[in-house]
């Protein structure tokens, strides 16, 4: 559909929201915790907080949590029943305050579960997802969203996009249907277009590099000493993967107690040394360098090659997370500066 | 995919009276990779037996469950069983449902519910069994025996006997033990010292037996087969290879005023002494608290005297290292004395004595030659009181059990009393007469009769003195209780055996296990008497329990056959039960980062230093090794280790955790 | 309503406390059914992690029982484990773990009754604090959403 | 730092190290390690108090240790993380050089570790006037307040294991989570899975924990797990007398003494 553009009073946000959940939807939206900022469903408009740049975890748990059951099984006497996970059980979710760049990471992270078979419970978690994007007013020095094809206001993701005009009231774009069917829980609230330009109502985000030059360098100089030089200083946790919005990496596990149990899917993480260690002992990535390599290589050259989407939308979480400062920014600058082959 | 088969047995009532054996089968059937179950009335004879055998046949079982008696009591009997028909016995294992389920419970429901959670956390254990072969060990055939009493010389000459080595190890300065103080013996009344100093004499002559008096053991290490001694020989002061035992020395030492122990204080001895005449070896020794060089440093006489010079002061203990691959405990016991009695005048009337005392009265090598006089006036006591159970069977006094001898000996006092003072009248208090025993029952019967002993049945309530005279109160329980009140000369008191004092040390020492009483326990109160928890260390004589002279000497002669027994083979096989050190492909090698805090907790030293090298010999990795001859198996290690790298066979990190998980999943 | 049966598993020793609890048997002294053991080489043998797997599992209390001080089989792995409990026992404590559902003891293998007494009086002492709800609930492995935490 | 840095260079020069573990300037006003080989790479070297990762964790990295003998820029932490590895076997006096920074900033050099152990008995190990006031608000909550409390703050780990990796003490390089017969620790990042993983981690640092916060800090959920080892390390102080890292006494929980003393066994 053709965006619609309307005005939202700051004042009627609030209406809006319980008009939401009175429709009887999850919200989850940031809220600032004891540590950090994060997504955490919310039943009060209060509840919400709007000072930060980006939560410190992405919108990614509300399709791909932390840890997803994928079916429970029960042993009586000799047999084994199992249940499957119950789609139908999977609620309707508004995912409130999403930025841009998180917005831009839902198609990457879509790609990679539907690449072959359709990963049914994360398609359905995402088709029953309506997310309210609001646009940047303010970065930090780890965003680099226009460096990578997106821009503090991108539509792209977002069912509807709240940007806030000097005059504290929103423009509100409506993307998709979903977010026309939350216009038309509340069409009060949504009045007549506003003059005013959404632009110039954005935080300014400096292109540093261009990705596509990313992508060809890292091509070029699969076989170099950079990846080395950056990795030096990494001590393979798994931060940066699991505050990304578009790291996709699981590992499959069951859970026995007795007689029951359950199958369960876990984050994991590229940079961990034993994540492509084999039985036979032998592990094709036993250092650091080339697991840092092979992170920056599947963002930026195996996801566009396989699946026609980057790995990496410029929130810079990694960044912010990072216990030792591996900057992704600064490194993807460092490749791009290299020689052309 | 594993095919156990679980075995559950009646044992006669035992288990059946309070649990539902049929149901606990016939769920145990009903369990993941059970492949077959049944219950029996008695797994363990020969048919039951027979039965697991067939069945690990039949339906070719990967391991075994039998539930049944504790582990501790058949796992051998099942698992020898499973490897005759032909499956590694280290697959089979038992769930306790006897001591620790039908035994401690009623019948009910929850009963035996809870025997079917321990079975099923066996067949979660046995699930994760491996195949195990035996640890081939070699076997020093040399015994220690600690103690140089009856028991420790009979079991020594036995051993010996058999053509091994044997080490005898006794503290005081000869061997003899208790039985060398006894004058006559029940129930034959023979001599002691005559039917004993031969067996001394035999010991200090003997090949194989290498005799250390006046040492005590210090530390033991190892393990069966494979121990280490480390043995203190206290120093003589004197070189026993010059000294020809002439007695000068001790006939011309001025410092005679010690109360002898084997006169048990009734005679003093001097500081350089033999402990009596036919003492082995009967060389003295410089008893130095007592001795007046030693204590102001002049004096030297017996130096002086000594035509040997065999004389050397400054001799120092000296601690030897001997291996030994097996030892018999016969360490005896000790008596209570009279100070322990306030109701009989806390030991402070000089003629009231202690049996022990009595018999070196009685004995013709005592300070009286024999003859029964008052230790205050030497006089003839005409009216002489025995009191038995001096302390036994008195749960006031903390010795609730029956010292077993005192019956015997008191007849056995009474009666040679009435041989030597045929005027005398004799009065023996006693609750009960226990007199089991071949012959012994006439022997006490003879002291009644024949030699009109008066056997009072009733206890003493206190004994004092007055002009000259020690006041026996007491009662009669056969006359209703009446009060029965004795003037006697002589009161003797058949005091407790107790266990000795300091054998809590040596049983830490030994790591051995000992009663409430501090007598050592032995593995088990019928079926291993001579055994202990500990594997190559047994036990004989009354430092297990009170005992009389036949009961310690075939005691000693039984760990004797336990001995020889395993010195009939060159080496043995060892449970493998110990810690391996995980083993993975390169360029890992192990999960072991080689930090070895497990060698500074390992009990045993058994953590080695492994260095993993590349062709050209650079060390890729050092890791912790065990070194399956030194490791026990107590698995410290394996708590301990943060890597989980190191675990220990038989009770492996899976085994304890799915035993876990199965007891609590229901 | 019935009174609430307590679920309590027991880590012993080989050498002390099973023989002591083989003894119990032997000489017929009755105790409660919720007991159960496990068999260890030695206390030193214990893992610590199996206190927590056994409550994750849903035990209500633990028995921890092994050779008096000095007398264990192995020489000293109850005093490993001795420190190794103070320490963890403080961390428990710390976390909020109820230790007064562990009950750590010293049985030999001539303490029949003792060991007895340890059963019932642990068993009474659970029964009063009630079942172990709050770490059930953490526990509760099945039923519990993670959420964006 | 004038005198760090040119220690730094005579070592290069000398060619005494071939590289030189130590800080530089990172991004967004943050430091962060640097491996400097040359003067240029010395060059940049700092030291303020903004450096908090401890950089004894790249001394075990295999990764880190091709690049040659290093020499460590060591301040208290550093250098207690550096006696505890030696006690561990985990690194050689020989094979190392260490820079220490006393806490005014200035350079202390050390020919040995012992020099090390000694150097730091002025400095006992121990928390600060507000650390302690926390460990006293958690330790004085009651027993369900305190879990709640913990339920909460671990129920915000998802298991990245930044806490390990940034652990100088963590060089396992299997670590007991990632061993599966049986599997120790849930690999799920749930309430168990999380307090499972936290209180063993906890034990593991019992009588190693050198205090240095590392793991807090490369926390990305801020859970002050660090008072779990912070706790192990007050214990092991306050019972048994165990004063920060030693070369000679021995593991904490490898030994013990006959009397040692508890209230709670039967």
């Amino acid at each position: 559909m053709t965006i619609e553009k309307y005005l939202v009073k700051s004042a009627s946000l609030s209406a809006l929201f319980d008009k939401i959940k009175a429709s009887g939807k999850v919200v989850q939206a940031p809220v600032k915790k004891a540590h950090t900022v994060d997504f955490m469903p919310v039943n009060a408009f209060n509840e919400i907080t709007d000072d930060y740049i980006v939560t410190t975890q992405s919108a990614k748990s509300v399709a791909f949590p932390r840890v997803e059951k994928l079916f429970k099984y029960t042993k009586a006497k000799k047999e084994v029943t199992i249940a499957d996970y119950a789609i139908n059980t999977i609620p309707e979710v508004v995912m409130w305050g999403v930025r841009p760049c998180d917005a831009a990471g839902v198609s990457p992270l879509n790609a990679i579960f539907t690449w072959d078979v359709d990963d049914v419970i994360f398609t359905t978690k995402l088709k029953r997802t309506t997310f309210i994007g609001f646009s940047c007013q303010k970065s930090d020095a780890c965003c680099f969203c226009t460096s990578v094809g997106g821009n503090p206001g991108a539509t792209a993701g977002s069912d509807i996009l709240m940007t806030k005009l000097s005059s504290g009231n929103y423009l509100a774009e409506i993307i998709t249907e979903k977010g026309k069917a939350i216009q038309v829980l509340a069409p009060e609230f949504f009045e007549e277009t506003p003059s005013e330009e959404k632009e110039k109502n954005l935080a300014q985000v400096p292109i540093q590099f261009n990705y596509l030059e990313i992508k060809e360098k890292v091509d070029a100089y699969f076989e170099s000493d950079i990846w080395k030089a950056q990795a030096q200083r990494c001590i393979s946790c798994g931060t940066c993967a699991f505050v990304c919005p578009t790291c996709a990496c699981f590992d499959i596990q069951d859970e026995n107690h007795g007689k029951v149990g359950q199958r369960i899917r876990n984050w994991d993480s590229c940079c961990f040394s034993q994540f492509t260690i084999h039985t036979s002992g032998h592990n094709p990535r036993e250092s650091q360098d080339r697991r840092w390599r092979q992170r920056i290589n599947h963002k930026f050259s195996i996801m566009p090659d396989r699946i026609n989407a980057y790995g990496c939308i410029g929130c810079g979480r990694c960044s912010r997370a990072c216990p030792v400062d591996m900057n992704i920014m600064e490194h993807l600058i460092g490749i791009s500066q290299l020689a052309k082959k | 995919m594993s095919r156990i088969g679980v075995f559950v047995c009646h044992c006669g009532e035992n288990i059946s009276a309070t649990v539902d054996v049929e149901k606990v089968a016939q769920v145990a059937g009903e369990m993941g990779d059970v492949a077959f179950s049944l219950d029996y009335k008695y797994m363990c004879s020969e048919p039951g037996q027979a039965l697991v055998q067939q069945a690990i046949k039949d339906h070719n079982l990967t391991g075994v469950v039998v539930s049944a008696c504790s582990p501790r009591m058949h796992e051998p009997t099942f698992r020898k069983a499973s490897a005759d028909a032909g499956l590694n016995p280290y697959m089979c294992e038992m769930a306790n449902i006897r001591e620790h389920c039908s035994w401690v419970h009623e019948r009910s429901e929850e009963t035996t519910e809870k025997a079917i959670d321990l079975v099923r956390m066996m067949v979660e254990k046995v699930k994760y069994d491996k195949p195990l072969e035996p640890i081939k060990v070699p076997i020093t055939k040399t015994a220690l025996v600690i103690g140089g009493g009856i028991a420790g010389i009979q079991t020594s000459l036995d051993i010996a006997n058999c053509g091994h080595k044997v080490i005898l190890v006794e503290k005081e300065p000869s061997i003899g033990g208790h039985m060398a103080q006894l004058s006559e013996t029940f129930p034959t009344l023979d001599c002691s010292q005559c039917i004993l100093s031969p067996r001394m004499v035999e010991v200090a002559q003997h090949p194989n037996i290498t005799l250390m008096t006046y040492s005590e053991l210090e530390s033991l290490e190892g393990y069966i087969g494979n121990f280490t001694a480390k043995i203190r020989k206290k120093a003589k002061s004197v070189d026993h290879s010059k000294c020809t035992g002439c007695g000068d020395c001790w006939n011309k030492c001025p410092s005679k005023k010690i109360p002898s122990e084997f006169n048990a204080g009734l005679e003093n001895r001097t500081a350089i002494y033999t402990p009596f005449p036919q003492a082995v070896p009967n060389k003295p020794v410089i008893d130095k608290a007592n001795c007046t060089y030693y204590k102001t440093g002049k004096c030297k006489i017996c130096e002086k005297f000594c035509k040997a010079g065999a004389i050397e002061y400054d001799l120092e203990d000296e601690i030897v290292e001997i291996p030994v691959g097996a030892l018999v405990i016969t360490t005896g016991f000790q008596v209570k004395g009279t100070d322990f009695f306030p109701e009989y005048g806390y030991g402070q009337y000089k003629d009231v004595i202690t049996g022990l005392q009595f018999e070196r009265l009685a004995s013709a090598s005592g300070p009286t030659l024999g003859e029964i006089r008052r230790p205050s006036d030497g006089k003839v006591p005409e009216k002489i009181v025995f009191i038995a159970c001096a302390g036994s069977r008195d749960e006031a006094k903390g010795i609730p059990y029956c010292s077993k001898i005192c019956c015997m000996y008191t007849a056995k006092h009474a009666m040679l009393y009435q041989h030597k003072v045929h005027t005398g009248k004799s009065y023996v208090f006693y609750m009960d007469i226990r007199s089991g025993g071949k012959n012994y029952e006439e022997f006490v019967r003879r002291a009644i009769e024949e030699d009109k002993v008066n056997y009072v049945r009733g206890r003493v309530s206190t004994v004092y003195e007055k002009n000259g005279k020690l006041i026996v109160k007491g009662a009669d329980t056969l006359m209703g209780g009446q009060p029965v009140e004795i003037e006697a000369d002589m009161v003797v008191l058949a005091t407790a055996s107790v266990s000795r004092c300091g054998s809590e040390d040596l049983a830490q020492k030994l790591h051995i296990s000992y009663d409430a009483y501090k007598f050592f326990a032995e593995a088990h109160p019928k079926l291993k008497p001579v055994e202990t928890n500990t594997a190559g260390i047994f036990l004989a004589g009354a430092c297990q329990a009170p005992k009389d002279i036949p009961e310690s000497v075939s005691m000693a002669s039984g760990a004797a056959v336990k001995v020889a027994g395993l010195f009939s083979k060159d080496e043995m096989s060892r449970e493998p039960i110990i810690a391996v050190v995980n083993r993975m492909a390169p360029p890992q090698f192990s999960s072991c980062v080689g930090c070895f805090l497990c060698q500074t907790a390992c009990p045993y030293n058994a953590i080695e230093r492994e260095e993993i090298k590349d062709r050209n010999g650079n060390v890729l990795k050092t890791l912790a090794k065990v070194n399956p001859g030194l490791c026990q198996g107590c698995g410290t290690c394996v708590a301990f280790c943060r890597t989980k790298s190191i675990d220990i066979q038989g009770f492996t990190n899976e085994q304890m955790y799915s035993e876990v998980m199965a007891l609590l999943n229901a | 309503m019935t009174e609430f049966e307590p679920k309590i598993v027991a880590f012993v020793c080989n050498w002390c406390t099973y023989a002591g609890a083989d003894l119990t048997g032997t000489s017929r002294i009755k105790y409660a059914t919720n007991v159960k053991l496990v068999r260890f080489p030695c206390t030193g043998r214990i893992d610590f992690m199996l206190l927590l797997k056994a409550f994750g599992e849903g035990a209500d209390g633990i028995i921890i029982s092994g050779c008096h001080p000095n007398d264990c089989h192995y020489t000293s792995g109850n005093f490993h484990a001795r420190r190794r409990w103070i320490m963890f026992r403080g961390l428990l404590n710390f976390l909020g773990i109820d230790t007064r559902r562990i009950q750590f003891s010293w049985v030999s293998a001539a303490e029949g009754g003792k060991w007895a007494d340890i059963v019932n009086s642990t068993v009474k002492s659970v029964r009063e604090l009630g079942p172990y709800n709050d770490y059930k609930k953490v526990a509760d492995f099945l039923e519990t959403e993670v959420t964006n935490g | 730092m004038v005198d760090i840095k040119k220690k730094a260079n005579e070592l290069l020069a000398a060619n005494a190290v071939q590289v030189v573990i130590g800080f530089e300037e990172g991004t967004s006003g943050k430091s962060r390690a640097i491996f400097a080989q040359d003067a240029a790479g010395v060059d940049k070297l700092i030291f303020n108090s903004q450096c908090v990762l401890n950089l004894a964790v790249y001394l075990t990295k295999h990764e880190i240790k091709k690049l040659g003998k290093p020499a460590i820029i060591a301040p208290l932490p550093v250098m207690r993380a550096i006696i505890q590895l030696a006690s561990e076997f985990q690194i050689k006096e020989s094979e190392m050089a260490v820079l220490g920074v006393s806490p005014e900033g200035k350079l202390v050099e050390f020919q040995t570790f012992a020099a090390i152990e000694s150097y730091l008995k002025d400095f006992k190990i121990a928390m600060d006037e507000k650390e302690k006031e926390i460990l006293a608000k958690i330790s004085n909550m009651s027993l369900s307040e305190r879990f709640d409390f913990w339920m909460q703050e671990l129920g915000e780990c998802f298991k990245c294991y930044a806490c390990r990796a940034a652990c100088p003490m963590c060089y396992c390089h299997k670590c007991a989570v990632e061993q599966n017969k049986p599997q120790w620790i849930p690999v799920a990042a749930n309430n168990l899975g999380n307090l499972e993983w936290h209180a063993m981690r906890a034990m593991h640092l019992a009588g190693r924990c050198v205090n240095c916060d590392a793991c807090h800090n490369a926390c990305p959920k801020g859970i002050p797990l660090n008072f779990l080892t912070k706790l192990m390390m007050v214990d092991a102080k306050e019972i048994f007398g165990q004063d920060g890292p030693s070369l000679k006494d021995g593991h904490l929980l490898s030994t013990f003494k006959p009397n040692d003393k508890e209230n709670f066994i039967r």
